[in-house]
């Protein structure tokens, strides 16, 4: 394998960021795309071409490119290094694939949209911050890449930056998964201290190296602040508020970053680290508890959501609890392997929901959906792929993602594990339900939405405001001046653009039916064996899990009967989940509503997300900042820094007014000043003296 | 036989009235005669000392000191000349342009 | 020449231009110029510092370490031809100044003042020449009345006159103190020669008399050199006295004043040294400090700088806690850094406001470094000097003080001293940026916008040279003052201070 | 003829040149760029000459200064005119030359009139600058240091923005002075012990405690110089001069007000010549770093007025050269001393958008700003850059510094240290806060006031020319880091060795490489750790 | 015998300098200066200081006095102002007078714990008959202190310029 190549892989994206960002302004639209597409495509290719030269036969499992040095100093020292090994090479074909249906399927979806150059430039630095995030060698290039697609996700959030939700939404993502990263940070420092290196081969080699019965310690601190950045980017508890704000961004964004790739990099993260939180079972119980509850929870809330991209968010929330429980309970093939078939159907769905949004130029509320089927078939039908793939509907991808996270949670076995394993199980009836009420409101009944206002609207997208309209990025200041509030782009617009509900173009349907397909099948690579099949995916990712404290573990016992026991299950809760989003949304649309009335309170509870955001707006963030306003600007700052300073410039001047209240003016006082200086003077002469004094030093030495 | 430091003590009760003088009159002129009255003490401890010590150079410093005496009296009657065509007050008390 | 002649040429010279100047004065018609004589009194000036130059050429060429005359009144030394050489080019400068002050102004008295200025600066010579302490009362009195006079020298004004009684009175007062400690240092020595004090220090049946001189000569000279608690003249006598005459009277009077009191306290008294080094601490100190701080609050510029002199007299007092040699030189060399960067200021602060002094606060300074530039580049320069930054002659002065200081153990004063320092830079920041800043109101400040005369630019080029030369190469400065140490005539083994210890107090 | 001899005292000659040249050039009230062009030409002349200092560098020297020139001037006392340089202040010097050009050009129509007096003073800071950094005598450095106020006062005095310009001018000359009269006692103090200036020589006598044997004295000299530098930097709570001066000063004089010198002063000096008071003091200064570094990011956090915000956020960034520096680790002084040239670079774009800001709408207030996105495309991509170089994103200069800083911190394994790593490392949550929010009030949501009622342009080649190569710089030296850290160490090799011999006592190649039984979970164990007096040491194998 | 001499006219000497300090008008002030100055010629000469006895009642109380005389009579200086508006200076008060007193106290302290080895005067010249006080002051005056004595001259010479400077009136 050529070396050059594989440093292509993420440098091409970054030449695109670097080109369409500098001169992408001026470059025609077409161009543009041209080399956002090319410089997704060929690293793409590129994954493909390393896929195979892996597949073959006598290629090592995993090799290492070292480059040069980032920083060097004495007794530390990190290159510019990437490792490949099977788990790369997943996340590689994840990132380079989707990535790429979904850039193409921007270029319809974004094509009238101001700014297009700038947001195909932020889409390629994204690749490549993620791409350098899963092929580093140490935890400082993964950082890298960590923080670089927390910038390109901040900056595509904001893409529509004039409404104020939007750039509150990239602000709060990226402060959020700041926290995150503050732990991350501090876990790399502890590594630094303990092992002298970031390096992921050194460190695990001497983790490895240490005696087989030692776990916890400081390893469990590392863990505990590496899963705490796992948590800010994978949107687990309490850290999951960004990612439904993350929303926000455009639609393609949400689907590349917010759901198939960058969320994903927490459970990427885990299960690359496996060696560190083998060896720290308190950890994992900690991640699967975290991500288990995540999954509950951001479920519930999902099911009462109206805007389809939130119901997506939160599914998308809900599906990364399931990964990083698998982590939790040390499955991590079976994360990775969630992650991927969610990578798929996930990007679908927000595709397909984009697409929808697209039909009714801009409408995201589900109310004001519906009975949308026939109009845009081929929407309807990957869409509706996407939803049996979540909710893992046999024999779609999802199934055999979810059961095996599933299954392994329960042969864990302990009252933690039948615990995990029961929550999961709702959760993924709560799943069912949701999905179903999600697909029965876009597609089925009455249409709710007004043809006549869309047909007579302008086709602007659901991410624009129509107020707030983001023209001229590209204009110069007087154009701006002079064509405030930008009509003739408007009409340009609605000239050039179909009224009415309208189908995708094919730029947009063909990544949809592809994905589509991937949804379908993409789980028959794990098919477990209790179905017939051989877990290919979990032999493929077995070299890189094998090592590590789980792997020296005693296996805990598998039955074929007890998987398909549990499997039987699943599915009938899952049917369960349809049948009540069927029978509320499809048979009795009014249910849902005389429900929720019914149970007030916890609709409440339900629909304000707990809360939480309010919570910690009040308990974190206000106190915070009227402590910093209140305590440490107006007390510490005003008073006590700025006070002792004034405070003796005060009293100097005060004593200076005592030194002037000397000087009257009259002769007479003078007299009396100099008087009783003399008597002091001529006293101090007589009764002090000097007890010591020393003639030995001199100037001239 | 008279103790020297009578003499000495009575030259300090003579330039303490003097200091106190200075204080209390108003009229610069009379202030400037409290002056002449310290001068008059110090020379009094001049000739004390000279007579103790045998030795003429204190009766010649106060020699000296009646000469400065005399030029210094010359000048600063000048001065409260000048001071009182300026002002046309001899009273030290308005005597406070300039202050703080 | 003879030898007595020649020990007191400079001071003579002095005085022969003086009488000729007055002498010359009455013939000059009454609205004629006298330019003339201001230049036959720089020519005066010019050969007494010629001659100082003289003296000391003789040292060089015969090896000597100094020269008495009149029966051992007065004794020339290094020291005294360095302080001879600092008040003639203090003189020269302040008559170069004023050539033009007086133009143009009726009744200025110009003849008499330039006599005067020579006559002044004749005492004080004879003052740092002197080893016998009637004599350097007779100089200190030519010089004290000369500046009284001076100080009163613009009759028109009422402040004029108001300063010219206040300094004369007080100034009278003051040495009713001095004379008073001559008269103790003469019963307890019987003696009033500096050398024959030395020696009859270690003699004497009656210390506490000396301890007592001590403390009188020092209030005496303490006046005259506006040392805390005996200041308060200082800010009235500048604020009234014209500006070069301030310029004269804060450095020249007192390098002499100085000087007699570094030869009565290292020379005459350093056997008594337990007794005075805490005084001078405590006036050091409360110099520092009494002078900082008033001035923080002053609105009039000279009287800020009055009170800055105060604050620079106590630094200097800092220098005389050390040994004798480091003592000596460091004072020496603060000294004329002192008048360098002092008479610079007033200097300034005469071309900006003119005879007239029209502007008098800090506000009338406002944005002088709009209207001329040069003026306020100078003045900043004297500023940042008399604040002490380095690379100008105020920073040494301070730092050899200080060092000094440090070498007998004296930190703390240093400490004070130093954060005194940064009290300091307060106002005379608060001048500095006004220099710079547009006034606020769109009346024209009264700052006049005539040219400087070029003798007057000349002065000031010379003083911010000398500044600037005592910042950059001190050494040579030093160097000098190092070798000035005052001569004890006859060289007399310093005494066991036990001898001198007083009785106990209790009794 | 070698440059090598003369190259430092060419780069303290030239700017005081271009000060006379540009003081001798009078004002034209017609709006002539003649001081401009005099002062940017002397500039990039320095900056041409400081270059000549890595080109020529030896890398391989350690611990010793090089292009030394060392001539007396002054006899008594013994101040020698001692200039060179090691791989610190050669970057420092570097950094100093350019910054100067940029300085200028921020100020091409900032400055209108009065520009003879502008950049003579101007050119007076770059020397006084430069001049610390090739100070080697103690008193030469002294000069300098002072020097440097004196420009500076005068430019916010004369150039300051708003009326309150003589108030802020006077308290950042005080508030610097007052401590620099404590560190001439202090240097005095040494010289009446030493007699002597030379910082080697005082250097080989602190190494062999032979400057005094009074502990005490020497502590309190120690702080002294601490307390001098400290103000400058500032640390916390030393501060309270640098919001206001910030706020009144024009930025070409911001971008060089804080941070560096005081920074290069305490390891010049501070460490040199008083390497065990340092660390002695080492874990109150680590704490206030940290402190400061969380105090600054809260306090930028609920800000209104941008240069305001600046000030705190300087605040912040300069507490965390602070904490690495006194950790005494390698990695904690080379970050520091990495983070020093980061955050000049850093601080000084921030300025100048600042300054670009305030020259087209007149206000430092973010509550009048608002939407400027759409109409400056390229201001807002430059301040999103130098915002995540200030945040410390990786590949951006910012987060080497930072992170070689912190895991410096965490090095020492000092249980105390460990708390006070992590109270600083939340510094990057609250300095992303404060920069997001900060660019997103002024350039996101609708179009504010001012805006509104002026009309802006975006960025023009001359602002062009100023933030590219700092942009450039940037992302330079989040990438290449060990082009500079080479030479950073050749200073911080000697200082950080040397506390390892000192407090361990034992050879560091004796260690083993790795000690399970040592390894303490810091968050649990942090008092048991106070008792393992060996674990203390574990920073020595970096 | 001496010692009556001294209490008598010492006495007469402090009574005149109170008499000064009390009386309002400077005419009175001036005669009681006067009257110190008899008293202490009186002392110098009981100190053997007949020169100076002669010169303080012809220099002094003829010379000086009746110049300070003449000016309050060319000022018509009446009675001091003792208004409200010109009541004691506060700082006079507070610091001066005990100033004042404790300087006094201080030298009578010295003078005292001195007075063993200040001795006692014995009335009459010290120079007994042999050599006359004029003759040796004479002779002092142009051989050790030649210099003080001619320079003198310079001292009177710029009291006259001043005078004549400030006291000139202008037209």
């Amino acid at each position: 394998m050529n070396d050059t190549l594989l440093w292509l892989i993420p440098t091409l994206p970054f030449a695109g960021f670097l080109i369409n960002g500098t001169i992408g302004r001026k470059f025609p639209r077409a161009l543009v795309s041209t080399v956002a597409l090319l410089f997704t495509l060929v690293p793409a290719l590129i994954v493909l071409k390393l896929w195979m030269y892996m597949k073959s036969a006598g290629a090592p499992d995993h090799f290492t490119l070292t480059g040069a040095p980032w920083i060097a100093i004495s007794g530390y020292q990190v290159n510019f290094a990437f490792a490949i090994d099977h788990l790369t090479l997943i996340m590689l074909g994840i990132v380079t694939g989707v990535g790429f249906l979904i850039h193409v399927y921007s270029v319809g979806y974004m094509a009238e949209e101001e700014g297009y150059w700038r947001f195909f430039a932020y889409l390629n630095l994204f690749m490549f911050f993620m791409l350098v995030l899963v092929l580093a060698a140490s935890f400082q290039l993964l950082f890298v890449g960590w923080e670089g697609v927390g910038l390109a996700s901040y900056l595509l959030i904001g893409f529509y930056f004039r409404r104020d939700s939007a750039a509150n939404a990239g602000k709060k993502a990226f402060i959020v998964n700041r926290i995150g990263d503050f732990g991350f940070l501090l876990a790399m420092f502890l590594l630094i201290a303990h092992f002298g290196s970031l390096d992921f081969a050194n460190v695990f080699g001497q983790v490895n190296a240490l005696p087989h019965g030692l776990t916890g310690g400081f390893l469990t601190a590392i863990c505990l602040l590496l899963f705490v950045g796992a948590a800010g980017k994978s949107a687990q508890i309490p850290l999951y508020i960004w990612l439904p704000d993350a929303m926000e961004g455009p639609t393609p964004v949400s689907a590349l970053i917010h759901a198939a790739t960058m969320v994903t990099a927490g459970v990427y993260m885990i299960a690359r680290c496996h060696v560190l939180f083998d060896r720290s079972p308190f950890t994992l119980a900690v991640v699967a508890i975290i991500g288990c509850a995540t999954a509950f929870f951001a479920a519930t809330i999902g099911t009462v959501q109206h805007d389809i991209k939130r119901v997506l968010a939160y599914s998308t929330v809900s599906q990364l609890g399931y990964m990083v429980l698998a982590c939790g309970v040390a499955a991590y093939s079976a994360g990775i392997f969630h992650l991927m078939t969610h990578a798929f159907f996930k990007a679908l769905l927000f595709l397909a929901a984009g697409s929808v949004i697209h039909a009714l130029s801009g409408e995201q509320d589900m109310r004001k959906m519906g009975g949308l089927w026939k109009r845009i078939p081929i929407t309807f039908w990957t869409m509706t792929a996407a939803v049996f793939a979540i909710c893992g509907v046999f024999p779609f991808s999802g199934f055999y993602s979810k059961d095996e996270i599933l299954y392994q949670t329960f042969i864990r076995g302990g009252a933690l594990g039948y615990t995990l394993w029961a929550v999961g199980l709702i959760t993924a009836g709560i799943t069912s339900f949701y999905m179903f009420r999600l697909w029965f409101k876009t597609f089925f009944g009455e249409p709710r939405f007004d043809e006549a206002a869309l047909a007579h609207g302008h086709g602007a997208h659901a991410d624009h405001d129509e107020n707030l309209a983001p023209v001229h990025l590209h204009r110069d200041t007087h154009a701006v001046m002079l064509a405030e509030p930008g009509q003739p782009e408007h009409d340009k617009a609605q000239a050039a653009h179909p009224h009415g509900v309208h189908e995708s173009p094919a730029v947009m349907w063909i990544p949809l039916a592809i994905l589509a397909i991937l949804s379908f099948i993409g789980g028959w690579v794990g098919v477990p064996a209790a179905l017939g099949g051989h877990n290919e995916f979990e032999h493929f990712l077995e070299p890189v899990f094998a090592t590590g404290a789980t792997a020296l573990l005693p296996a805990p016992a598998t039955s074929h009967a007890l998987e398909l026991l549990l499997a039987a299950i699943s599915l009938l809760v899952v049917a369960i989940g349809f049948f009540i989003a069927y029978i509320f949304y499809y048979r009795k649309p009014g249910t849902a509503a005389a429900l929720a009335a019914r149970f007030h309170g916890l609709y409440n509870l339900l629909d304000h997300k707990y809360w939480v955001d309010e919570i910690y707006g009040r308990l974190i963030v206000s106190p915070l900042l009227g402590f910093s306003r209140l305590a440490l600007g107006g007390l510490v700052d005003g008073l006590i820094v700025q006070g002792t300073g004034a405070t003796l410039a005060g009293g100097t001047r005060g004593l200076g007014w005592l030194a002037r209240r000397m000087q009257s003016g009259n002769i007479r006082s003078y007299a009396g000043w100099l008087a009783f200086g003399a008597a002091v003077v001529i006293a101090i002469v007589l009764f002090v003296v000097h007890p010591t004094h020393t003639n030995t030093l001199t100037l001239s030495r | 036989m008279v103790p020297t430091s009578y003499y000495l003590i009575l030259a300090a009760v003579l330039f303490s009235i003097g200091v106190c003088a200075f204080l209390i009159k108003r009229n610069v002129i009379t202030i400037f005669m409290s002056i002449e009255l310290m001068l008059n003490a110090v020379n009094l401890t001049f000739v004390a000392f000279a007579h103790m010590w045998h030795r003429i150079e204190g009766q010649i410093f106060v020699f000296f000191v009646m000469v400065v005496a005399a030029a210094e009296a010359a000048v600063g009657l000048a001065i409260i000349i000048a001071l009182f065509r300026a002002r046309q007050t001899l009273n030290v008390d308005q005597i406070n342009l300039m202050k703080d | 020449m003879p030898t007595s002649l020649l020990s007191i040429l400079p001071e003579v010279i002095m005085v022969v231009v003086g009488v000729i100047i007055m002498l010359a004065e009455p013939i000059i018609a009454a609205g004629r110029s006298r330019k003339p004589l201001g230049w036959l009194a720089i020519l005066g000036t010019v050969a007494a510092a010629g001659a100082a130059l003289y003296q000391h050429s003789l040292f060089y060429q015969f090896q000597w370490r100094t020269m008495s005359a009149f029966y051992g009144t007065v004794q020339i030394d290094d020291f005294s031809v360095f302080f001879h050489l600092l008040i003639a080019a203090i003189v020269l400068v302040i008559l170069l100044a004023t050539l033009d002050y007086f133009e143009g102004t009726p009744n200025s008295h110009a003849g008499e003042f330039y006599a005067l200025m020579l006559f002044g600066a004749s005492g004080m010579m004879f003052m740092t020449c002197s080893v016998e302490l009637l004599m350097v009362f007779i100089g200190l009195e030519i010089s004290s009345i000369s500046t009284y006079i001076m100080a009163g020298f613009r009759k028109g004004q009422a402040t004029a006159s108001e300063s010219s009684l206040k300094y004369f009175l007080l100034g009278s007062f003051a040495t009713a103190f001095f004379l008073y400690g001559i008269a103790l240092c003469f019963g307890a020595t019987g003696s009033t020669s500096i050398a024959a004090i030395h020696a009859g220090i270690a003699t004497t049946t009656t210390p506490h008399l000396a301890i007592l001189a001590i403390a009188m000569v020092l209030i005496g000279l303490g006046f005259k050199v506006s040392l805390a608690p005996f200041h308060v003249w200082t800010p009235d006598v500048y604020q009234g006295a014209p500006a070069p005459v301030v310029g004269m009277m804060s450095t020249a009077p007192k390098a002499a004043a100085f000087a007699v009191l570094l030869r009565f306290l290292f020379n005459g008294m350093p056997a008594l040294r337990p007794h005075w080094i805490v005084l001078i601490e405590i006036l050091a100190i409360a110099s520092m400090c009494i002078g900082n701080l008033g001035a923080l609050v002053q609105k009039d510029v000279k009287r800020l700088l009055a009170y800055s002199s105060i604050a620079h007299a106590g630094y200097l007092l800092v220098a005389f806690s050390s040994t004798r040699e480091n003592a000596i030189s460091a004072a020496l060399f603060y000294t004329a850094a002192y008048a360098a960067m002092n008479v610079g200021a007033f200097l300034v602060i005469t071309a900006a406001s003119g005879y007239g002094e029209e502007s008098r606060t800090i506000d009338d300074y406002t944005g002088l470094a709009l209207r001329r530039p040069g003026l306020a580049a100078l003045l900043s320069f004297f500023l940042i000097s008399l604040i002490g930054i380095p690379f100008t002659g105020g920073f040494f002065g301070k730092f050899y003080s200080f060092t000094a200081a440090m070498y007998t153990g004296h930190v703390w004063l240093a400490v004070i001293g130093l954060i005194n320092s940064g009290v300091a830079c307060f106002y005379y920041l608060r001048l500095l940026s006004a220099l710079y800043t547009r006034p606020v109101t769109a009346t024209e400040s009264t700052l006049a916008t005539r040219r400087v005369a070029v003798p007057a630019g000349i002065a000031l080029a010379a003083t911010a040279l000398a500044t600037l030369f005592l910042g950059i190469a001190p050494g040579r400065v030093l160097h000098l003052t190092q070798r000035s140490t005052p001569v004890t005539l006859p060289a007399t083994p310093a005494p066991n201070p036990e001898a001198v210890q007083p009785p106990a107090t209790g009794e | 003829m070698n440059l090598d001899h003369s190259i430092l005292t060419l780069l303290i000659l030239t700017p005081l040149v271009g000060a006379i040249v540009v003081a001798l050039i009078p004002d034209r009230e017609d709006g002539s760029k003649l001081h401009h062009i005099v002062a940017l030409v002397v500039t990039l002349l320095t900056l041409v000459f400081t270059l000549h200092l890595p080109a020529h560098f030896d890398y391989a020297t350690f611990g010793r200064f090089q292009f030394e020139q060392n001539t007396d001037w002054i006899a008594n006392p013994a101040i020698r005119y001692h200039l060179g340089v090691d791989g610190l202040s050669m970057w420092l010097v570097v950094l100093a030359g350019v910054l100067a050009p940029l300085g200028v050009l921020c100020s091409w129509n900032a400055i209108r009139s009065r520009s003879r007096l502008f950049f003579s003073l101007f050119l007076l800071q770059q020397v006084a600058m430069i001049g610390i950094f090739v100070s080697l005598d103690l008193f030469l450095y002294y000069g300098f240091w002072e020097l440097s106020l004196v420009p500076m006062a005068l430019l916010i005095a004369t150039f300051g923005r708003t009326e309150n310009r003589r108030r802020a001018a006077i308290k950042f000359f005080l508030y610097t002075f007052i401590p620099s009269a404590l560190l001439l006692v202090g240097m005095i103090w040494l010289y009446a012990r030493t007699g002597t200036f030379d910082l080697p020589t005082l250097q080989q006598l602190a190494a062999t405690h032979a400057i005094s044997t009074n502990g005490t004295a020497l502590l309190l000299c120690s702080l002294a110089f601490l307390f001098a530098f400290g103000v400058k930097v500032p640390i916390f709570p030393l501060h309270g001069w640098l919001s206001e001066a910030v706020q009144e000063a024009p930025t070409a004089a911001v971008m060089v007000i804080a941070g560096k010198l005081g920074l290069y002063s305490i390891l010049r000096f501070s460490f040199s010549i008083f390497p065990e008071q340092s660390r002695q003091i080492a874990p109150l200064l680590i704490a206030l770093g940290a402190i400061g570094i969380v105090y600054g990011a809260l306090i930028a956090l609920v800000q209104t007025d941008l240069k305001k915000l600046a000030s705190f956020a300087t605040l912040s960034a300069n507490s965390f050269i602070v904490l690495g520096i006194f950790t005494f680790t390698i990695s904690g002084l080379d970050g520091g001393a990495y983070q020093i040239l980061n955050e000049s670079l850093i601080g000084a774009a921030l300025f100048i958008l600042l300054g670009l800001l305030y020259e087209r709408y007149g206000t430092y207030d973010m509550r009048d700003y608002g939407g400027l996105a759409a109409r400056h495309p390229w201001m807002v991509t430059f301040f999103v850059i130098t915002g995540l170089a200030a945040v410390g994103l990786p590949m951006l200069n910012g987060f080497v510094g930072e992170f070689l800083i912190l895991s410096g911190a965490m090095q020492t394994f000092v249980a105390h240290h460990v708390l006070w790593t992590v109270v600083g490392t939340t510094g990057v949550i609250f300095s992303a806060a404060y920069m997001l929010w900060m660019i997103q009030r002024v350039f996101y949501g609708s179009l504010g006031l001012r805006p509104e009622e002026v009309p802006g342009w975006d960025i023009n080649p001359r602002e062009h020319v100023e933030l590219w190569p700092l942009a450039v710089l940037f992302l330079v030296m989040g990438v290449f880091s060990p082009y500079w850290t080479k030479g950073i160490e050749t200073y911080t090799t000697s200082i950080a060795s040397r506390q390892i011999a000192s407090a361990a006592g034992t050879p560091v190649a004796d260690r083993p490489a790795a000690q399970p039984t040592g390894f303490v979970d810091p968050n649990l164990g942090a008092a048991a750790l106070g008792k393992q007096a060996p674990a203390t040491n574990k920073g020595a194998r970096y | 015998m001496e010692l009556a001499l001294f209490i008598i006219f010492g006495l007469l000497a402090v009574a005149g300098a109170l008499n000064l300090l009390l009386q309002r008008h400077p005419i009175n002030s001036a005669l009681s200066l006067i009257v110190v100055m008899m008293s202490l010629a009186v002392l110098y000469w009981s100190l053997g200081a007949e020169f100076l006895a002669a010169a303080q009642v012809i220099v002094y109380s003829g010379a000086i006095m009746v110049l300070f005389v003449f000016v309050i009579m060319l000022l018509n200086a009446g009675e001091e102002d003792t208004s409200p508006a010109s009541k004691f200076s506060r700082a006079a008060i507070i610091a001066g007078f005990p100033g004042a007193a404790a300087i006094f106290c201080l030298l009578t302290f010295v003078f005292l714990s001195e007075r063993d080895h200040l001795g006692a005067v014995p009335i009459g010249g010290y120079l007994t008959g042999a050599v006359n006080n004029i003759e040796v002051l004479s002779h002092t005056l142009f051989t050790s202190q030649l210099l003080p004595f001619e320079v003198t001259s310079v001292l009177i010479l710029v009291a006259i310029l001043g005078a004549v400077v400030l006291a000139r009136k202008e037209q």
